[in-house]
């Protein structure tokens, strides 16, 4: 027993190591089931927002009744999809049916394997990482051509073909432009890149530069065409043929229900949580607080720590706000009361985030889910604003704009860097 | 696979030996399918997703309005146009009610008559805004649906003051109106007016410059303007491929020889053509109102008209601009109270016509598009 | 029993050979095309698996062919991946106008250098 | 570095479900179903490597293989109606001679790997394990270095193999050209 004690503090003691990188089996099963915790709880939460951010973009209000603003709706949905009949069409291939949602589901839960939330806060730092998440997340093209072959339909079959067809394709544009950043890892004095993500964010750091401001503006470049390409990747608007339901009903999963079609749904949020972690960790340093060079010294540092604690007690402020009017009805009274005791919890983690050690520590996974935070509001903003391309107009922006543009930044980007590395070699020439 | 020659009779020009023979699809879209607006049932053929040609299977809305109204007497039967177009029913009515009167040989007095061209103005931007919401919906566009959506309500509200029903009105009746217009109704249409002139801009905005708007609807759905003259395509979809041709300016009606307004019309023919036809369509009609509601006089509102209506032996075609097109109305009298018969010319039963000719030869994705751009209602389709 | 639980490069080799030999019972037998070329994507793993173990092996030995530099297996793994890439792409290209032409996939029916 | 943990037991598990997925895929009869067992054989080949500390080819294995050809392969499945194959005879009539091929090409493997050993292991496992922390590094060092890089000629004629490939796919797969 004193041993295991031993064995658990002494990852504690480590301090810029992944369990995985310490090898220490016992934080490492706790970081997956504290990743899988918040990313179902993410997942949840992105329902929710969808649904209310939409809405209110839609002069409408959105889930209004289960729970205060409908805050319950996501809980109650998912109860919802697990007692509902879980139908499998009896000419469908019933195995393939069968395993197909949890490869999607698996492939996307199994890139957070080497998401960097922090310098030591991710499961393992793997030399591929990048890689590794870019190779994963394609697995998911396999599970929807699994879900539409095997629910022996049309629409199924075309929708998932289409999916197929647009996630292979889009991969070649995403590829080139990361690439390119790791061409950019490697513009240091030993002159050796990285595929590994946490490296990736700690050259950001070395270089004193997120790597979207690199080579202005060939890093601004890459991300555009990264950020056009994983809303392609994930099937969303504007790119969300294979589920366009005004013209294939619902795509790869028309045939699904129940409890299958919610791990699709799973498997897509995830999914969209998963490649804008990339983005971030690519791009937008990952971890790191914004402006590190305008508002650097130990002050700033202390100032920008205060902020997670403060988005709580914000939120808390807000459950306050809405607790104010106290409504007649018993029932909505309960809500109420409620709404006042998530309002307290938030207010407490809030609070708790005030005191150092924790300060310390959750600074990186703060800003790092904001920034994907970011980009799950863009998602739901292109949703809400655009029409849907047509396939072979995806197929057009796919090959002959995204690919060459990406082609044309990887050459760019190689070149630029050459030339800086000639310079600072020119540069240490001269001083000697 | 089932071999599509048996499956459907479609009749089709040979097209182009195809990728892949064995794996001609055939799709069966709709009749319950959330883009057909309704039971449209169509089967497509389609080469991976090139359209090579479809079959429109309508019928399934069938209610048999037309042998109804041989059973009903002429004042029974109002009530059951609005059931054809629901989504214009003031127009249907203003059409049955005309073509009565002509029959009759009575006329309707001013007031009515602008009070009716109000309304039915009114009816058109409503058509117009539901259409917009679902035709951007079937393109991907899910915001300008409740923006429309929102401002149409508006409009429901007036006819609600007016006659108590928001969507099947029977506003009018044979001779002019049953009802006087309630207080403040002309407050209520200037109010509008008003209200929706910038909204008209918000929907451009979100969609007349968007790039995939343009994409999806630019070169999508050609139709020439002699094609759509020998289909008899009437209405929008006409005009926007390049004929100016409308029956409220070319065989006037009610008192729109009154009013100053202009017939937009398009070149091209295509979706984006008639997207723009009826957006300036919207603006010319609050035109209308606007001028309408300026000149209401004072009068009768019901002409002289027998309690039982029983028009002298003979026929009559008499129709009218509905929002969709032409919505003409024939009428055989044999001198009973009951008409011998009765045929309505639905406009979006002869424009879903044009249907395969649009859509031949483009992608899965806009026939979608296509059966949105026609504006059709199937209810007016079966009848 | 103890070669059993210690899993030595030998282990990869058999793992290999069975691998191996699997795939040449698909092709040589298979009358489908598209699983004979799936047969040719497990022979070419388990080379593949054979390079990977013997990089491992050479990684560990000392000498001018072993040192941590020793990664020509893994090297020559990716070669025959982006080779199986090509002869995939390429083979799956006939398979498609084979069929467009005789509306057959059977191997044993394409009996014709020309139609 | 760390000791690798339970060595045989994944060692056995996965080559398991190598093998069995490599009997699926030469014994289905729908084509689709091979294609997925291959895929359960390519990703358990992958972890293998990773056992083997050559990360990187575990990353192209799956990025490439699981990802990209086995995409294709199902593709075409699904283009070409599979109904009448199924029906069919799935064996050619040359099987007992390709039976015969494979046992003896076995016989071959296995009096190679049993009778040299002489009671001492073939290939014993290389004690000493360099990590895979620099792998990648390391194989683009291989690749394209200019001191230690010795498979650039090779490299470039892999990528003229490919375009060819390219090439020829498209010429094959479009209806005229």
């Amino acid at each position: 027993m004193h041993e295991f004690i031993d064995y658990i503090q002494s990852y504690l003691k480590t301090k810029d190591l992944t369990p995985g990188g310490d090898g220490n089996i016992f934080w490492a099963t706790v970081y997956i089931l504290l990743v899988f915790v918040g990313l179902s709880v993410a997942v949840i939460a992105m329902n929710w927002l969808e649904r209310k951010i939409l809405a209110h973009m839609q002069v409408r209000l959105g889930p209004m009744r289960v729970g205060p603003h409908g805050l319950l709706q996501p809980i109650a949905d998912a109860i919802k999809l697990l007692l509902k009949e879980d139908i499998i069409p009896s000419e469908a291939d019933a195995a393939i049916f069968w395993v197909a949602p949890f490869m999607v589901v698996l492939s996307a839960f199994t890139v957070f394997v080497v998401v960097p939330f922090g310098p030591a806060h991710a499961i393992t730092d793997m030399n591929i990482g990048i890689l590794f998440m870019l190779g994963v997340s394609s697995l998911s093209v396999l599970g929807i051509v699994m879900a539409g072959w095997a629910s022996n339909s049309h629409y199924p079959l075309i929708g998932a073909l289409r999916s197929s067809a647009q996630m292979v394709s889009y991969e070649v544009a995403m590829g080139l432009a990361v690439v390119s950043v790791i061409i950019m890892t490697s513009l240091n004095l030993d002159g050796v890149g990285s595929l590994s993500m946490i490296e990736i964010v700690k050259q950001q750091q070395a270089q004193g530069m997120w790597f979207i401001f690199k080579f202005f503006p060939l890093g601004l470049v890459g991300f555009v065409i990264f950020a056009i390409a994983m809303v392609a990747e994930t099937n969303r608007a504007p790119f969300d043929l294979p589920e366009a339901e005004s013209e294939l009903t619902a795509g790869f999963h028309t045939e699904y229900s129940g409890f299958r079609w919610s791990l699709f749904f799973l498997a897509e949020y995830s999914a969209m949580i998963a490649v804008s972690s990339i983005a971030v960790t690519l791009w937008l340093g990952g971890w790191l607080r914004p402006f590190p060079n305008w508002l650097n010294g130990t002050t700033w540092d202390l100032v920008f720590s205060f902020f997670p604690g403060l988005t709580f007690l914000f939120f808390a402020a807000i459950c306050f706000f809405n607790t104010v009017r106290m409504p007649k009805h018993p029932l909505f009274k309960i809500q109420t009361m409620g709404l006042a005791g998530f309002g307290v919890v938030l207010g407490l983690i809030g609070l708790a985030m005030f005191y150092g050690p924790v300060r310390e520590r959750v600074g990186d996974i703060y800003w790092f889910s904001a920034k994907v935070a970011a980009f799950m509001y863009l998602y739901i903003w292109y949703r809400g604003t655009f029409p849907r391309y047509r396939f072979d107009q995806l197929m057009k922006v796919g090959w002959k704009v995204l690919l060459p543009m990406g082609l044309a930044l990887l050459i760019l980007t190689a070149g630029v860097g050459m030339r800086t590395e000639l310079w600072a070699q020119v540069q240490e020439v001269l001083h000697k | 696979m089932t071999d599509p020659n048996t499956l459907s009779p479609l009749d089709l020009d040979t097209p182009d030996k195809t990728f892949l023979d064995a794996n001609e699809l055939v799709i069966n879209m709709g009749p319950q399918h959330p883009a057909t607006h309704g039971v449209l049932r169509v089967i497509l053929r389609l080469d991976g997703e090139k359209v090579m040609g479809l079959e429109c299977v309508i019928g399934y809305l069938h209610r048999g309005v037309e042998k109804i109204a041989e059973n009903r007497t002429y004042t029974m039967f109002n009530p059951y146009v609005d059931r054809m177009d629901y989504v214009a029913a003031v127009s249907n009515g203003l059409g049955y009610c005309e073509a009565v009167e002509k029959l009759l040989n009575v006329e309707a007095p001013a007031r009515a008559q602008y009070i009716r061209v109000i309304l039915t103005e009114l009816n058109r931007i409503a058509s117009h805004q539901l259409w917009l919401g679902t035709h951007a919906l079937d393109i991907g566009a899910i915001t300008p649906l409740f923006y429309t959506f929102r401002d149409r309500e508006e409009i429901l509200k007036i006819f609600e003051k007016y006659c108590g029903a928001r969507l099947t009105t029977h506003a009018f009746r044979i001779g002019g109106l049953q009802y006087e217009s309630y207080d403040g109704f002309e407050k209520d249409v200037r109010n509008f007016v008003n209200f929706v002139k910038p909204k008209i801009d918000e929907y451009e905005e979100l969609l007349t410059t968007n790039r995939i708007w343009l994409e999806r609807t630019k070169g999508v759905g050609v139709i020439s303007g002699p094609d759509a003259i020998a289909l008899g395509v009437t209405g929008p979809v006409l005009r926007a491929s390049g004929v100016k041709w409308d029956i409220r300016k070319a065989l006037p009606y009610a008192n729109y020889k009154n009013f100053d307004f202009e017939i937009p019309t398009g070149q091209s023919g295509d979706t984006y053509d008639r997207y723009l036809v009826r957006m300036v369509e919207m603006r010319q009609s609050l035109r209308i109102v606007e001028q309408a509601v300026e000149g209401i006089p004072e009068g009768p509102i019901m002409a002289k008209v027998p309690k039982v209506i029983k028009p002298a032996v003979g026929e009559i075609y008499h129709s009218i601009e509905a929002p969709k097109g032409e919505l003409g109305y024939f009428i055989v009298s044999d001198g009973s109270t009951q008409p011998y018969r009765i045929r309505v010319r639905p406009p979006s039963f002869v424009n879903l016509q044009a249907l395969d000719v649009m859509c031949r030869g483009q992608l899965v994705a806009d026939v979608i598009a296509v059966i949105g751009t026609l504006d059709i209602v199937l209810g007016e389709v079966d009848r | 029993m103890e070669s059993m639980l210690h899993i030595t490069t030998l282990h990869y080799l058999v793992l290999g050979a069975a691998l191996f030999l699997l795939g040449v019972i698909g092709v040589l037998t298979r009358r489908n095309v598209v699983i004979v070329l799936m047969s040719i994507e497990l022979i070419l793993n388990a080379v593949n698996l054979n390079l990977v173990a013997f990089s491992r092996y050479w990684q560990g030995m000392p000498g001018h062919f072993g040192g941590p530099m020793a990664l020509h297996g893994q090297v020559f793994s990716i070669f025959i991946i982006t080779d199986a890439a090509a002869e995939a792409a390429v083979g799956l290209g006939i398979l498609i106008a084979f069929f467009r032409n005789k509306e057959t996939v059977n191997v044993d029916e394409v009996n014709l250098l020309k139609w | 570095m760390n000791p690798p943990v339970a060595t045989p037991f994944f060692f056995y598990l996965l080559s398991g479900i190598m093998l069995i997925g490599g009997v699926l895929v030469i014994t289905r009869k729908n084509a689709v179903h091979s294609a997925l067992a291959l895929i359960t054989t390519l990703l358990a080949q992958a972890a293998l490597y990773l056992m083997l500390y050559a990360p990187f080819v575990a990353g192209v294995q799956i990025i490439l293989y699981a990802g990209g050809i086995m995409v294709l392969f199902l593709f075409v499945i699904m283009l070409i109606s599979i109904e009448r194959t199924m029906k069919e005879r799935q064996f050619n009539k040359q099987w007992l001679v390709g039976m015969i091929a494979a046992a003896s090409l076995g016989g071959l493997f296995i009096s190679v790997y049993t009778t040299s050993t002489k009671g001492q292991v073939l290939f014993p496992e290389g004690r000493m394990a360099y990590g895979e922390a620099q792998n990648t590094q390391m194989i683009a060092a291989l690749l394209f270095d200019r001191s230690t890089g010795m498979y650039m000629f090779a490299f470039e004629i892999a990528s003229l193999l490919l375009l060819v490939a390219i090439i020829g796919a498209v010429v094959m797969s479009k209806k005229r050209i």
